[in-house]
């Protein structure tokens, strides 16, 4: 397996992310491709790093996850209110907004 | 043996100043008695931008990069580190202002109390006031002054979202509304965290096409046509959405409406000031200096953005009744017109023009106007808060001369009437890019505001032209935050208009990237 | 010829002007203050303009005489100087004004007498006589431009005088537009005359239209003919004039009969040295006065107003001043002598018209009057010789002077000559016909009077001037043509005259002309003297009884031509105004608007949509960016 | 004399003006209109004295005044005249006192304090002091726009009821020119940076580049749409009669008499100057629009109903006589512009007073709610005819001189344009008659007609109004009709004398004011590349012998 198949399956992860967070309303499972996405980056970085045989990548790897924790962190008290106020997670129903 | 990396501390004295006083804010937040901690935090808020401000000032002149090469501190890092600093010590006084609502704050009181629950209706009233946004801003204006330093994109990465997260969550801290002020937190934080990986992505390809991420190195790959090709381009396209979401550039705009409609004033005043600072400052260094040689490649792009942006924000603007949204959508079609700014980059690939220069100036004159428009959103209030709805506004040049006067300032400001900031900042920009030959995007910008000035001066119709409504809303006498924010942003709107020189010339020898 | 300064009492000839003008500026600023003297006032300041315009004739002595008063605008190449030219053919026309003018202004005295707003008239006539006096005298076009706008100004106020009579405000807007509209003719013949000469005064356009190419001097003859036209009532600007007769009657005598409307004459003898040089613009100033001499004979034929009457026998009348001075160096002197003879039995005709309405409260409909030869005597004799010298009866003023320009008609000696001729005779034999007629049917025959009217001779005050006109009427066509010929002393203007060859021997031609007369008045007389004259106007009448009445249609054409249409491009240009241009722009504003709001509904509040929508910028720009890149 | 700082005093002064009256307490209307009075009178004063420290015959600007304002750009705060500027500034010296005059009394629709009223009045006087003064292209834009503003408010909260409409129509129309002139005041910055080296906004300096045809075209059609706009050609015109109609009366004096002169103005100073062969190549196609707008404003004017509307339109057709003068590049006929631009400012000036004055008393715009004012009202209808005629340019009012030199100038140059300019004159009698037929000739009649007696007596208490209109009703109609109207009053008379007095004055004696044009009419057609001293005849002349 050369690096590439590493970077197309990172392409194709990035890719069912960001279609994860058009398609789906729970505000979570948003949520959680978004990370998905996140990791995607993680595992491209890391093939590069290994291509070019450096550790800089594999280093902003591990600056990505304590980045994601930290908007996990965030993330989900935000949705906790939201969830709190409305009974609800789904994204579609915080629709107040809008025009 | 590790060397440590060069670090220069007077350098880093402004971050240094703005960062500190967010983490003692923290400290604050957990040891001080709760009565004595609003001030206190905002004291703390306060010395820290401040003293930020001041210490960037002073590093003036300074050229170098630091922090092993993570950080430039050069003429245009530190005229925008100032600006940050002194917008988000603006800001901070507004959400310090403690006499306009009569609950002491526009805070909500405890974000975690259901909205709509018997405890949030009793807390909607009770004049307790809640202090984590200031270590949260503060933190965020740290984040900003990062972001408009970094030498990589990693750093660029973690500013970006040291400045995002903090906002994201006072994004939803409205005492009033809180429904919407939630919402706006929810698509801010969605939406951020997906433009975020966006920005990621570029940076993991580009990293993978010059095998570096320090904008110097990038440059001389992208030169040098070693590594680039599709990887380096489809890079620079990802981190470019990244920042232009930020900048609420359309079409990554959708966001900017909603958030600064849901969000409490105070806040939406400080995102719209400064984080547009934040992020253009990140894109001009992004463009400028990783990928100054490879002007060809991004001009039509951000030619072609700069007009969706400047048409998209004029033409939505014209049909909205919500004051906030009205300002969001003039958001938009001002960042494109600073794009026409960043465009006036110089002819070849020696950075000559004076495009950096004026979109700096552009962007302090613009958040000093904007910082002073919400500020006076702040004081025309009804039963239930703010009363931002257009309507609302009919008649308020007689009820409340002076208020609807200085709106009525800040207004023909945002539409670009000589003897104000926006002009002096459109003549400025739009000198840059037709210098650089872009004359058909400027005559675009031009129309664009001639539209845009159609909702601006809708508003003082109203204001000074119409019956005032009979159940209008009141107009607080603001505290003493709220004044000074007012006094400084309507001086610097009319001094930036009438004797621009001093700022501009400022701005003209900061235009310097190193790295 | 040389133009001299002036010198002696005529350096002062600027007074001539400024005593008028300072009476109308007296008495329009002075307010009812000058009520009680006002009318002595203006008189005085006319009277005094006479004598002053006696003596400078006096000492004239066939000289041409300048004065150089001030520069009104120069700029560029353009040099206009305001300067008055005092020669024998301004002078004749300065005694003319002044002295008939005062005679009218004498006459208003006791017209006017229990007018409220009699001051502001005899301001309103100050006025016509000072732009009147600045018309003959100006040395250059645009003064005599000025002037030429200045009495159609005091034309059009005096016309308006009784403003509170729709009729009276319609009749003076439709003077002063027509004369605009002639105007426009003179003033485009002037604007050639700079492109070409570089120099509007008479000296210089005279002293050069040799140089000038023939299709120009025919242009420029052509543009002051218009002018002329519209200012002296000729076809095809005739159709103000009759209406004109709504102003008071002293007004109808001295502007519209007088002498304003014969400033169009003025202006082509003035012009000689043009029209000397443009056959084809002299034979179109005949065809104007054959033309317009016919129509006016015509439609006097079958009015019942006797204004109109003597209205549309000016309007005729002056064609034959036209026909005159349009024949050439032969005509000139003619014409000029049928213009100072025809101002004074023309004004004492009109003013003797006034005389009778005075005494009929204001009536004009001659089919009310009837046998007031018994009641009012002098009016009735001054009025009958004014009657007598117009239809050219022997030994009158008009005989003289008519016969004069029929026998130089007939010297053409082409057959234009003998048509030309032709026409002239036929309409002195219409002439005849409808004066008669006006006699018979207001001094003779059965009185016809409203009840309650009771006729009475009018006062001293009016019926001297007409004495005084009468005398003339009777006296001046010998004075002028046979005692001190006017041509001799017009000679320094036209040159010496030609020894006429006669193609029709003097003799016949004024016995062709009397007995033609005699033939108009037998004729009227069996028609109208005969009969009884019905109190009201026979309805079933032939079609030329109808077209003569309405003028030949002159109006009508007018309406249907100018106005009609005039009015239907202006509504339909208001509504391309506000539908068309301002539309486009409302239009615009309102695509804008509607399509912000269309937009706006892509802002739908999802976040998902959003996110859609950053996903899809995102690919465009990495595509836009590949391409860019690629190619 | 000529060291003092004239033009400066002359911005200063009424901007100070301006910033006292606003800053008076509440209530003290009396003292405003005062201190407005004296301010503006004190200006008429200064723009006397510099007339005086003018040497006409000497250097094109003079009275300059210059500092550095932003350096970054290249701008001066430059300021100086030549005899056009200078009679501009000798008109609004004139027109401010007689606005505030004729404002003494004006009830504010908006319910607004008169002292706003004289306060936004003495700024626009300061700003239009300084739109004429300036000779930096950037200076000179600023003054531009800034004017707006002002203007604006003066036709948003003062004027008519329409008013919103018509301010935010005036407002956009004059932005939109404004910001693509704009453009191309930055082009032209830009391009002198290429040309000189340094970029510069200074006149003098700007004047003397040779730019590349196409380009100049380009920058020519920028200054050009905001001009025409500002002076307004058809078809860029539709914003004037909205506003001209709905303004405030003094503002539609200023707004016609002054400020829309700007545009014409900046036709002459900046259009043909700077950019000589764009001029040439596209006079033209201006030159058509300018006798397109003589004639169809001229036919527009006669079907309004408004008088406002009206006369704004009638001002619609002398601006494209201004434009004719100007675009036929003779000495002639530009001098005659000028003199139009200034005689244009007095009579329809003096016209729009009147028509004021005539609706102070009705109440309503309307045509044809008057008729036969002139019997009982015989001062106004006086000064209504003088006004009219002045604007149809009758021979002995001043605006006759300025058309006729416009004509005459134009005429050996463009002699198809002018013949149907001409044409125009007479469609000006027409509109100017009618007008003045329908309102103060005829029966009396309209809004004006004196309630019949028995009526009267109960409609003293509140609502006469609607008592008196179901009275009419009921009541036979009154024997002798009369109105119920005052003649002017001692202040109305002094708005207009000393306007009468200046259109007859000009009317006689124009040749002071040529004198003043002429230098620097000559200097712009030199400039144009067209003989400056004048239109040389066709015919070659021969000694008259």
């Amino acid at each position: 397996m050369s690096l590439t198949h590493y970077l197309v399956l990172a392409a194709i992860l990035f890719t069912i992310g960001a279609v994860g967070v058009l398609v789906r309303r729970n505000a979570i499972v948003v949520f959680m491709c978004v990370e998905l996405m996140l990791n995607s980056v993680n595992l491209t970085l890391v093939t590069f790093a290994r291509a070019s045989g450096t550790l800089d990548g594999q280093v902003m790897a591990f600056f990505v996850m304590v980045v994601a924790a930290a908007e996990v962190v965030v993330g989900l008290a935000i949705i906790m209110s939201l969830f709190r106020t409305r009974r609800s997670a789904s994204v579609d129903d915080a629709n107040l907004l809008k025009y | 043996m590790i060397e440590a990396p060069d670090l220069s501390l007077a350098a880093l004295a402004p971050l240094l100043f703005v960062f500190g006083a967010a983490c003692v804010g923290v400290l604050v937040e957990a040891f001080a008695p709760r009565e004595s901690r609003h001030p206190v935090q905002v004291a703390v808020a306060l010395v820290g931008t401040l003293g930020g401000l001041v210490s960037s000032l002073l590093l003036a002149g300074e050229r170098q990069v630091t922090a092993g090469g993570a950080l430039a501190v050069d003429g245009a890092a530190v005229f925008l580190q100032a600006t940050i600093a002194g917008l988000g010590a603006l800001s901070l006084l507004l959400f310090a202002e403690r006499s306009l609502d009569p609950a002491r704050s526009a805070f909500v009181a405890a974000a975690a109390v259901p909205a709509g629950s018997p405890r949030d209706r009793e807390l909607i009233t009770a004049p307790r006031v809640q202090t984590e946004v200031y270590p949260l801003a503060t933190f965020a204006i740290g984040g900003m002054m990062l972001f408009v330093a970094a030498n990589d994109l990693l750093v660029m990465f973690v500013a970006l979202e040291v400045l995002s997260l903090p906002l994201y969550l006072i994004s939803g801290l409205a005492r009033r509304r809180r429904l919407l002020s939630q919402e706006a937190a929810v698509k801010y934080f969605l939406l951020g965290a997906f433009a975020s990986a966006f920005f990621l992505y570029g940076l993991a390809l580009v990293y993978g096409a010059t095998g570096s991420i320090r904008l110097s190195a990038i440059r001389e790959a992208s030169a040098g046509e070693a590594g680039g090709g599709v990887l380096l381009v489809l890079g620079l396209a990802l981190l470019v959405v990244g920042l232009m979401f930020k900048a609420s550039v359309a079409p990554f705009h959708a966001w900017t409406p909603d958030v600064y409609q849901g969000a409490p004033t105070p806040v939406t005043a400080f995102m719209a000031a400064c984080t547009k600072v934040a992020a253009f400052g990140a894109i001009l260094r992004l463009l400028y200096v990783a990928f100054g040689t490879d002007e060809w490649t991004w001009r039509p792009l951000v030619y072609g953005i700069a007009i969706v942006s400047m048409v998209v924000g004029a033409v939505l603007g014209l049909t909205q009744t919500d004051l906030k949204r009205m300002l969001a959508y003039s958001s938009i079609a001002h960042a494109g017109f600073l794009l026409t700014g960043v465009l006036g980059y110089g002819s070849g690939a020696d950075g000559t023009g004076s495009g950096l220069g004026a979109t700096m100036f552009y962007l302090l004159a613009y958040g000093l106007t904007t910082i002073g428009a919400f500020a006076v959103l702040t004081l025309v209030r009804d039963g239930d808060g703010e009363a931002t709805h257009l309507s609302k506004w009919a008649g308020l040049g007689r009820r409340s001369p002076l208020t609807a006067a200085v709106m009525a300032l800040f207004l023909l400001a945002l539409a670009g009437i000589p003897l104000t900031s926006g002009f002096t900042g459109k003549f400025a920009v739009f000198r840059a890019a037709i210098d650089d030959g872009a004359w058909p995007l400027v005559v675009v910008a031009l129309l664009a505001s001639a539209v845009a000035a159609f909702f601006y001066v809708r508003v003082i119709v109203l204001m000074y032209f119409s019956e005032p409504a009979v159940d209008g809303p009141t107009v607080g006498v603001p505290g003493l935050p709220t004044t000074l924010v007012l006094a400084v942003t309507v001086t610097a709107t009319v001094v930036l208009g009438v004797v621009p020189g001093a700022v501009l010339d400022l701005a003209q020898q900061a235009a310097i990237f190193v790295g | 010829m040389d133009t001299a300064p002036a010198d002696g009492l005529i350096t002062s000839a600027w007074l001539l002007i400024a005593l008028p003008l300072a009476g109308a500026a007296v008495l329009l600023l002075g307010g009812r203050r000058t009520d009680r003297w006002g009318h002595l006032l203006g008189t005085g300041t006319v009277v005094a303009a006479f004598v002053l315009g006696l003596l400078c004739t006096l000492q004239l002595d066939g000289r041409r005489l300048d004065v150089d008063l001030f520069t009104f605008v120069a700029t560029g190449s353009l040099d206009v100087q305001a300067g008055l030219l005092f020669d024998p053919l301004s002078a004749v026309f300065v005694l003319l004004i002044t002295g008939v003018g005062a005679l009218i202004h004498v006459y208003s005295i006791g017209y006017m007498a229990h007018d409220p707003r009699r001051r502001r008239f005899f301001a309103y006539l100050n006025l016509f006589v000072a732009a009147m006096l600045l018309l003959v005298l100006g040395d250059n076009f645009v003064a005599l431009y000025v002037g030429w706008e200045g009495v159609g100004l005091a034309s059009y106020l005096l016309i308006a005088f009784w403003h509170e009579r729709p009729s009276a405000a319609t009749a003076a807007k439709k003077a002063f537009i027509m004369n605009r509209v002639g105007d426009v003719g003179l003033a485009l013949a002037i604007f050639l005359m700079f492109a070409q000469l570089g120099t509007v005064s008479y000296d210089g356009v005279f002293g050069a239209v040799g140089t000038l190419a023939g299709g120009t001097v025919t242009a420029i003859g052509l543009l002051l003919l218009l002018g002329a036209c519209g200012k002296s009532g000729q076809f095809p600007l005739q159709a103000w004039l009759p209406d004109a007769m709504e102003g008071p009657t002293p007004v109808s005598a001295l502007i519209h009969a007088a002498t304003m409307v014969t400033a169009g004459v003025y202006l082509i003898a003035r012009c000689a040295p043009v029209y000397d040089a443009t056959p084809t613009a002299r034979a179109a100033v005949l065809a104007v006065g054959a033309i317009t001499l016919m129509i006016g004979a015509i439609a006097g034929c079958a009015q019942d107003d006797i204004k109109k009457v003597l209205a549309y026998s000016t309007v005729s009348q002056i064609g034959y001043m036209f026909l005159a001075v349009g024949l050439g160096p032969v005509g000139y002197v003619a014409g000029l002598a049928h213009l100072l003879t025809h101002g004074f039995f023309k004004a004492g005709l009109f003013l003797g018209a006034g005389s009778v309405m005075h005494a009929m409260d204001d009536d004009v409909d001659m089919r009310r009057f009837g046998g007031l030869a018994s009641r009012m005597k002098v009016t009735f004799v001054t009025f009958g010789l004014g009657y007598l010298a117009l239809i050219g009866f022997p030994f009158l003023s008009g005989f003289y002077t008519k016969d004069a320009i029929i026998e130089a008609a007939f010297d053409r000696g082409d057959g234009w000559g003998y048509l030309l001729g032709g026409i002239a005779i036929l309409a002195a034999g219409l002439t005849a016909f409808y004066m008669t007629r006006l006699m018979l049917m207001t001094f003779f025959g059965r009185p016809r009077w409203e009840p309650g009217v009771h006729p009475h001779e009018s006062p001293s005050v009016m019926t001297a001037p007409m004495v005084l006109l009468a005398v003339g009427s009777v006296l001046a066509g010998f004075l002028l043509v046979v005692a001190f010929p006017l041509e001799e002393w017009l000679t320094p203007v036209f040159g010496e005259p030609e020894a006429a060859e006669h193609v029709v021997a003097p003799l016949v031609v004024s016995i062709l002309v009397t007995v033609v007369m005699a033939l108009g008045v037998l004729t009227a007389w069996l028609f109208v003297g005969r009969r009884e004259v019905p109190v009201t106007a026979p309805v079933r009448v032939s079609p030329v009884t109808r077209a003569a009445r309405r003028a030949l249609y002159a109006d009508a054409v007018n309406e249907s031509l100018f106005m009609r249409p005039g009015q239907w491009l202006t509504r339909a240009l208001v509504f391309v105004d506000n539908r068309g241009v301002d539309g486009a722009v409302n239009g615009l504003a309102a695509t804008l608007g509607g399509s912000s709001s269309r937009l706006g509904r892509t802002q739908t509040g999802f976040v998902r949509s959003y996110a859609l929508s950053m996903l899809g910028g995102a690919v465009v720009v990495a595509g836009a960016l590949l391409a860019v890149t690629a190619g | 004399m000529t060291d003092f700082p004239w033009l400066l005093t002359m911005i200063a002064v009424p901007a100070v003006g301006a910033a006292v009256v606003a800053a008076l307490p509440r209530g003290r209307e009396e003292t405003a209109k005062q201190a407005a009075l004296g301010v503006s009178l004190l200006v008429l004063l200064l723009a006397v004295l510099a007339t005086v420290a003018f040497d006409a015959g000497g250097e094109r600007f003079q009275l300059t005044t210059s500092v550095p304002w932003i350096p970054d750009f290249g701008v001066d705060f430059a300021l100086g005249v030549d005899g056009i500027a200078l009679v501009m500034l000798l008109l609004i010296g004139v027109l401010v006192p007689v606005v505030v005059l004729a404002s003494w009394r004006d009830e504010p629709t908006g319910h607004r304090s008169m002292k706003t009223f004289f306060a936004w009045l003495l700024l626009l006087e300061s700003l239009m002091v300084g739109v004429f003064a300036a000779t930096d292209v950037f200076l000179f834009y600023v003054f531009f726009e800034a004017m707006l503003v002002p203007m604006y408010f003066l036709i948003g909260s003062f004027g008519g009821p329409r008013r919103q409409y018509a301010a935010v129509k005036f407002f956009l129309y004059s932005l939109v020119g404004g910001l693509v002139m704009l453009a191309a005041v930055i082009g032209l910055y830009v391009v002198s940076a290429g040309e000189l080296g340094e970029g510069t906004f200074a006149f003098d300096a700007l004047r003397g580049m040779e730019i590349d045809p196409g380009m100049q075209k380009l920058l020519f059609l920028g200054f050009f749409v905001a001009f025409a706009i500002k002076a307004p050609l058809v078809p860029f015109h539709t914003w004037l009669p909205d506003s001209g109609a709905e303004a405030p009366i003094g503002g539609s004096v200023l707004l016609v008499g002054v400020l829309d002169k700007v545009g014409t103005f900046g036709f002459l100073r900046y259009c043909l100057p700077l950019f000589p062969d764009a001029s040439r190549d596209l006079a033209p196609y201006v030159l058509a629009l300018a006798v397109a707008g003589v004639l169809y404003a001229a036919l527009l004017a006669m079907g309004q109903s408004d008088m406002k509307r009206l006369v704004s339109y009638t001002s619609i057709a002398h601006f494209g006589f201004i434009a004719l003068g100007i675009f036929a590049f003779t000495t002639e006929a530009a001098t005659g512009a000028v003199l139009y631009m200034v005689n244009h400012g007095i009579a329809t000036g003096l016209l729009f007073l009147v028509v004021g004055m005539l609706i102070a008393r009705g109440g309503s715009r309307q045509v044809g709610d008057y008729g036969g004012v002139a019997a009982q009202a015989p001062l106004l209808a006086g000064v209504f005819l003088v006004a009219g005629l002045a604007s149809l340019a009758l021979p002995g009012t001043n605006s006759f001189v300025s058309e006729f030199l416009v004509l005459i100038g134009s005429f050996p140059t463009r002699p198809v344009f002018t013949v149907l300019a001409t044409v125009g004159i007479v469609l000006a009698a027409l509109y100017v008659l009618l007008l003045y037929q329908r309102t103060m000739h005829g029966p009396p009649r309209g809004v004006l007609l004196e309630p019949s007696p028995e009526t009267s007596a109960p409609a003293t208490g509140g609502g006469g109004g609607a008592t008196a209109a179901t009275a009419t009703l009921e009541a036979p109609p009154p024997a002798p009709a009369r109105l119920r109207v005052r003649d002017l009053s001692r202040r109305e008379l002094a708005v207009a004398a000393p306007m009468v007095a200046l259109v007859i004055a000009l009317g006689v004696y124009p040749q002071p004011l040529i004198d003043l044009i002429e230098p620097a009419v000559a200097a712009t057609m030199s400039d144009v590349g067209a003989d400056p001293a004048g239109v040389s005849p066709e015919a070659p002349v021969e000694g008259t012998d």
